[in-house]
């Protein structure tokens, strides 16, 4: 947990303690790795990570400084700009890993329906997450790298758990899945058929740590040790693949048996532009915001 | 079961109501035989089982011990035909109902044919003084007005057994007397049983054949009158013959000597 | 003729604890069978497990130190939101339920605010509340309605003679709360009771499913999202299980504080 | 008699204005408070008010209140007839109630959110979901005190209509229509919740629906949209109590009679 | 309002229940004074009123015409010191209290101290016979028990007016007698003013100092009878003394006069 008012406050040993929103989730095995290690440390930071926290509740928290940093899907990012909501993408949280075909979310169909390449969903329902954000322009962006249709996709909202059930059920099409559940999901007969993830981009950004403005401006230096600390970080978590999947079990309900299986998200230094430039693109066509977001405003450079 | 003119046969019944708090022994071995067809007028102190007992004929309440038969079957469930007016009279109106459609309702179930229960309704309604009344519901009527209602809905049913306590209790003495003769008319007419729980002793013996006297809590019979009076009876000439008189006198001793309110004096 | 020592049964005769336990029990375990049974029948044991599967992880979880930690922490937040819904219910129930023209004055506003869903303001309190205390808002507001018009309903029923004589014996106002409206009010409260601890549990559990608040509904929602079905649904399991226990709590007090009403008296005092 | 009148109509005038009174005070309140806030969370109520206009006075309400509606008729409409049926069950018969109280109380903690996922995989991803999570987020207020209210119907009811050996189904409707006091409070209850539950239930798998919508905005952080659409979930639940109450009072005048609380002048 | 010796004036009173099915005109023009300390009995057939117009006088019932004036002042809600034993006795008693609660209530209210509230509620109920059912809950008394417990709530508490509404209507002959003595008794020692509404004219007269006869249907006073009896009165001596019966003829006749049951025949 943390307390009310989590501004980047300093310790006794000379460290500044700064307060992390995340879910519990895979993208925080290099965040502990570096605790452990003590990259946060050398770089003058105490990390305390609050999971007591969604999607509903983080970028609130972030802009009234309740957190200092907190991790949002792109899409979802780039959308609250627009809306004139003060948030600044500071590092990536997850990445695309930038290889078709062994990426950590996918475009899965059940084995037996036939449908061998994202274009033959043309039309018919296919699951994501959450409309809303990044999952809605993965599913549609393997559709139109495949020459097929984007708009045409019928998209509809089915958490990630339910995602194996539903596909050999046959209740959706196809469904834009992450790991832990596209494992899940190719085990129970799904196959992958289209990469929307390097589709969109080769390094593409998945979801992104984020401040506020304020934040920056008053801090500066907290932001950019924090940033070169992550990056510090995912160094050595590309290095230690072996330690990231023995850390996962250790603060997820996923077991060691599939964190050793898994693909692990890709892990890069800056927020793509490129990419969020085309998340901008889907998320004007699906009217999630009417007017172009100012990307400048948003990357920290 | 023998096979004698008894509708009713009561035999060594008991009950207790059992609480926490407290238990009541409500009766103890009542023995009592009803014939077929006949009046009988159950007077006792109040607090003594008379409720009790008549539930417990109507099939409403279980005995602690005996039993009870009717037409020689024993009772476990209320039996057919039968016709109850509550002590609780306001109660047993249903109150999203009119008076009419009260009445009407247990007619409705022996699936009485439409146009012959409004008449029996519109009779009964009419007997009891309430004609004019018959689109109100109960929750417009002054007390007096209710208990008419659920006699009138016990008797346009022409039930074979009626059990009534305390019909009366809640009509002015003039009405008191109507609702009388209408019943005793009734019972000529329709050779219905009556069993008939009052607490005027007057009317017991103007309206019964047999006048039975319950005895304090617990309650057993403690004496039976045979009311000799001619059958055809009227409220001016009976009431004041001699012999009604007479019959009322040792009644009234009877009744006196089991104990009421122990000691009055506040 | 026999004269009968006992008469048996005839009319219903309801059952005494132990029986009311066992049937109980008989419940559950027809229940058990019918789901084990269309788990199995119906669903891939991989989406829905069947009960063989999630028992022996739910007896597991019994054991684990986190699991208990979670439940006292829903526990907790529930009966916080209770408690304050019950006492505000109460308060605000009577004293608008038992003054007319602020029936009439509140009921407009009441029956406009009664429908926003709390879950969709979560960004906006979370300016001001954390999350925990977010969820016990909650809870606390979900059960707060179900308590004031459980009670504003029950005043409706209270008999106007029994008000009446209050009344003449010059009863105040609150002494005609205490005395007359207050138990007549208490059956509906009964069924309010019984609600509201299942809608505080539930609630508290929804806190941990969308916002992450640390308890059972974390620990679910971690479950779900980590594909440990079995471990979810012997979560749910036993989530139901301090549902059981709650409910059970419930009927104990209705039981203890109703004796004198009707519907408990002819279960317990007719034998 | 003509001072009858005028106090009737001074009654009338009075009740609307009690009736209008606070609201109009809240909003008035509200108006001025948040009108020169600046947090984007909590906008001035002219700019909900203004965005409630753009966005519900559109083909929005065609496309999203409407079905949502329908939804939540036919969710609740469930809701009544198993929550009565069942009730009736329970409340009547005390070995059925002895037998499911446990059950109901397990199904009772579960939240809707649990329910869905095994929803999604044993009904699909149609209305039907959405309809039965509606139904079973509103049926346990119904369900509970049709119960309890069946169970608490006086004894002297009861007696009468054993003793006069009414049909059978003929006995079941005196008791259930006796339980109606409370059957409605607890259709009331669920009248509110399920407008609740039926923006939760269009949370997960919904393209369309007053919910869908609203969650859509608040996801988005379109504010000012998402407030007016609380401002339409309230003025919804407005007009539905006022239809419900409509419909009670014509049901329950007997009750009112009954319990000595109907007017009189 | 004039100081004479009145201490309850209802002038030109009438009552008009109003509802969609039908529109009741239960009292018109109902003139009547009471003066401190008196024992009014009023009589009238049923429905016509006489229930309304004590829930009138109690303040618990806004009157369609007229008004009410209790020592002086115009009464618009329960005055203080008024015991009410109410016809619906049963509704007026708490299921939730023991019948001793139930009677302490108002003394408690009145703020009369533990030990001497629990002197008179023993004397009460020992005075209507139920000193043996103090813990019992109502609902698990027989119907004249319960009448009992309301009349020794009201007589507990010695208020200054009492009103009954056939208060002994459910209990038996004997019970009554003693009963009607006891608050014969008490009206003389504690100097109230009573207002007993009741069917049974031989109670009326043997009680009352004035009888009052309600007419039919929108009921006013249609006549009012002193009753010239020594103040002593005994049950068998003042019942069986020739004024008795004449009074009661009297009062007989008048109600006699008055329309009933139109049409008894059924
Ligand atoms: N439900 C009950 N629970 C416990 N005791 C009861 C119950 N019903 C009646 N009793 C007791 O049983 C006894 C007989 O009651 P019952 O109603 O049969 O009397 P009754 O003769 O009808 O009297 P009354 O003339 O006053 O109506 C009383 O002492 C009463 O207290
Ligand atoms: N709540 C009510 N709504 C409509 N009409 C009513 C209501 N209460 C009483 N009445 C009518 O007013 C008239 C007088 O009723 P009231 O109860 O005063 O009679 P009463 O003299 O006490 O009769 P009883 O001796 O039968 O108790 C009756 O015709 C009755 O139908
Ligand atoms: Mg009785
Ligand atoms: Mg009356």
């Amino acid at each position: 947990g943390s307390d009310d008012d989590a501004d980047a406050a300093g310790t006794d040993d000379g460290l500044t303690t700064i307060t992390l929103a995340s879910s519990p989730l895979g993208h925080l095995a290099p965040i502990y790795l570096a605790e452990d290690k003590g990259i946060f440390a050398r770089h003058g930071l105490k990390v305390e990570v609050d999971t007591e926290t969604s999607d509903l509740t983080s970028v609130p928290s972030v802009l009234a400084g309740k957190v200092d940093f907190a991790t949002g899907d792109l899409t979802t990012l780039i959308v609250a700009r627009t809306q004139g909501l003060d948030v600044k993408a500071v590092v990536p949280a997850s990445a695309s890993t930038g290889k078709a075909g062994a990426d950590y979310g996918a475009l899965v169909v059940a084995a037996d329906s036939g449908i061998t390449s994202p274009r033959q969903l043309e039309g018919k329902t296919v699951a994501v997450n959450i409309l809303t954000n990044i999952a809605a322009a993965a599913a549609r962006e393997a559709v139109r790298a495949d020459g097929g249709d984007s708009e045409s996709l019928k998209l509809v909202e089915i958490p990630f758990p339910q995602v194996p059930a539903a596909i050999s059920e046959g209740r959706v099409a196809g469904a834009w899945v992450v790991e832990p559940f596209l494992s899940a999901a190719r085990a129970q007969g799904a196959v992958p058929i289209g990469w929307g993830f390097t589709d969109l981009a080769e390094d593409l950004t998945v979801s992104a740590w984020y401040t506020s403005g304020a934040l920056v401006t008053r801090k500066p230096e907290v932001v950019t040790a924090f940033r070169t600390a992550i990056r510090e970080a995912y160094a050595y978590a590309r290095e230690h693949e072996d330690e990231v999947r023995a850390k996962i079990p250790t603060f997820t309900q996923i077991t060691p048996e599939v964190a050793a299986r898994i693909t692990i998200t890709g892990w890069r230094d800056e927020v793509s532009r490129q990419a969020a430039e085309k998340l901008a693109g889907y998320a004007r066509r699906d009217g999630l915001i009417n007017t172009t977001p100012d990307l400048d405003e948003l990357i920290l450079p | 079961m023998s096979t004698d003119d008894a509708l009713l046969r009561i035999v060594d019944l008991g009950k207790s109501y059992r609480a926490r708090e407290r238990t009541v022994d409500a009766l103890a071995q009542v023995d009592l035989t009803v014939d077929d067809g006949e009046f009988v007028a159950v007077v006792g102190p109040s607090g003594c089982g008379k409720t009790t007992l008549l539930k417990i004929i109507a099939g409403l309440l279980p005995a602690t011990t005996g039993d009870v038969y009717l037409a020689g079957r024993r009772v476990t469930e209320p039996p057919a035909d039968l016709g109850v007016v509550f002590q609780e009279y306001g109660r047993s109106l249903f109150a999203w109902k009119t008076v009419r459609q009260n009445v009407e309702l247990p007619l409705r179930s022996q699936g009485v044919g439409r146009a012959e229960r409004r008449e029996l309704v519109a009779e009964a309604l009419d007997a009891v003084g309430l004609g004019q009344a018959a689109d109100a519901y109960p929750w417009q009527l002054s007390g007096g007005m209710q208990q008419r209602v659920a006699i009138s809905r016990a008797i346009a049913y022409r039930p074979r057994l009626l059990l009534m306590d305390e019909p009366f209790s809640a009509v002015d003495a003039q009405t008191r007397g109507d609702l009388e003769d209408l019943l005793a008319r009734l019972w000529h007419r329709y050779a219905m049983t009556v069993l008939f729980v009052t607490h005027d002793i007057d009317e017991a013996v103007y309206l019964g054949q047999r006048v039975v006297v319950l005895g304090a809590s617990p309650a057993g019979v403690i004496a039976e009158f045979p009311i000799d009076l001619p059958a055809e009876r009227d409220q001016l000439g009976t009431r004041s013959s001699a012999r009604f008189g007479e019959l009322r006198a040792q009644v009234y001793a009877q009744v006196r000597r089991t104990p009421h309110l122990e000691e009055v004096a506040p | 003729m026999t004269t009968g020592s006992r008469t048996s049964a005839h009319t219903r005769r309801p059952a005494g604890p132990t029986v009311r336990r066992v049937l109980g029990i008989l419940g559950l375990l027809l229940a058990a069978i019918g789901y084990e049974a269309v788990t199995r029948a119906v669903f891939s044991p991989l989406h829905v497990p069947p009960l063989t599967a999630i028992a022996p992880r739910a007896a597991e979880l019994l054991t684990e130190a986190r699991f208990w930690t979670a439940t006292g922490r829903t526990l907790l937040v529930a009966a916080v939101g209770l408690l304050i819904a019950l006492v505000a219910g109460i308060v605000v129930g009577f004293a608008v339920g038992s003054v007319p023209w602020l029936l009439r004055a509140a009921s407009s506003t009441l029956d406009f605010l009664r429908p926003v869903p709390s879950i969709v303001l979560i960004p906006v309190l979370v300016l001001v509340l954390d999350v925990a205390q977010i969820t016990v808002l909650l809870v606390a507001v979900s059960c707060f309605w179900i308590v004031l018009f459980q009670v504003l309903y029950g005043l409706r029923d209270v008999d106007q003679v029994a008000v009446d004589t209050a009344r003449t014996i010059r009863l105040g106002r609150l002494g005609r709360i205490v005395h007359v409206t207050w138990p007549s009010v208490l059956p509906y409260l009964g069924t309010a009771l019984r609600l509201i601890v299942s809608v505080a549990l539930a609630l508290a559990i929804t806190g941990g499913l969308v916002m992450g608040a640390a308890g059972l509904g974390e620990l679910i929602w971690s479950s779900q999202e980590s594909g440990e079905f079995t471990g979810m649904y012997a979560l749910v399991l036993l989530t139901g299980g301090v549902g059981i226990a709650l409910d059970m709590a419930a009927r104990l007090a209705e039981r203890r504080l109703l004796h004198w009403h009707v519907a408990t008296r002819r279960e317990v005092a007719a034998r | 008699m003509k001072a009858t009148v005028v106090a009737g109509l001074n009654r009338g005038a009075r009740g609307v204005g009690l009736a209008l009174g606070l609201p109009v005070l809240l909003f008035t309140a509200w108006w001025v408070f948040s009108a020169d806030s600046t947090s984007i969370f909590l906008p001035p109520l002219s700019r909900i008010v203004e965005a409630f206009g753009q966005v519900w006075f559109s083909e929005v309400f065609v496309r999203d209140v409407l079905p949502s509606l329908r939804r939540l008729a036919a969710g609740y409409a469930a809701a009544l007839l198993v929550g009565v049926g069942v009730g009736y069950l329970v409340g009547r018969w005390s070995v059925v109630r002895d037998l499911t109280s446990p059950i109901l109380a397990y199904f009772r903690v579960l939240p809707a959110p649990v329910l869905i996922p095994v929803l999604l995989v044993a009904v699909g991803i149609g209305d039907a979901t959405k309809l039965i999570v509606i139904a079973v987020g509103a049926v346990w207020p119904i369900l509970l005190n049709t119960a309890d209210g069946v169970r608490a119907v006086d004894e002297v009811q009861l007696d009468t209509a054993a003793a006069y050996r009414l049909r059978a189904w003929t006995r079941h409707g005196l008791i259930l229509r006796a339980a109606t006091p409370q059957v409605f409070a607890g259709a009331r209850q669920a009248l509110g919740i399920s407008l609740i539950v039926m923006v939760v239930s269009e949370m997960l798998m919904s393209t369309d629906g007053l919910g869908f919508t609203v969650i859509r905005f608040q996801r988005t952080f379109a504010i000012p949209e998402m407030w007016s659409g609380v401002l339409l979930l309230g003025l919804l639940g407005f007009g539905l109590a006022k239809v419900f109450e409509t419909i009670e009072r014509r049901a329950l005048r007997w009750h009112r009679g009954a319990t000595g609380r109907e007017e009189s002048w």
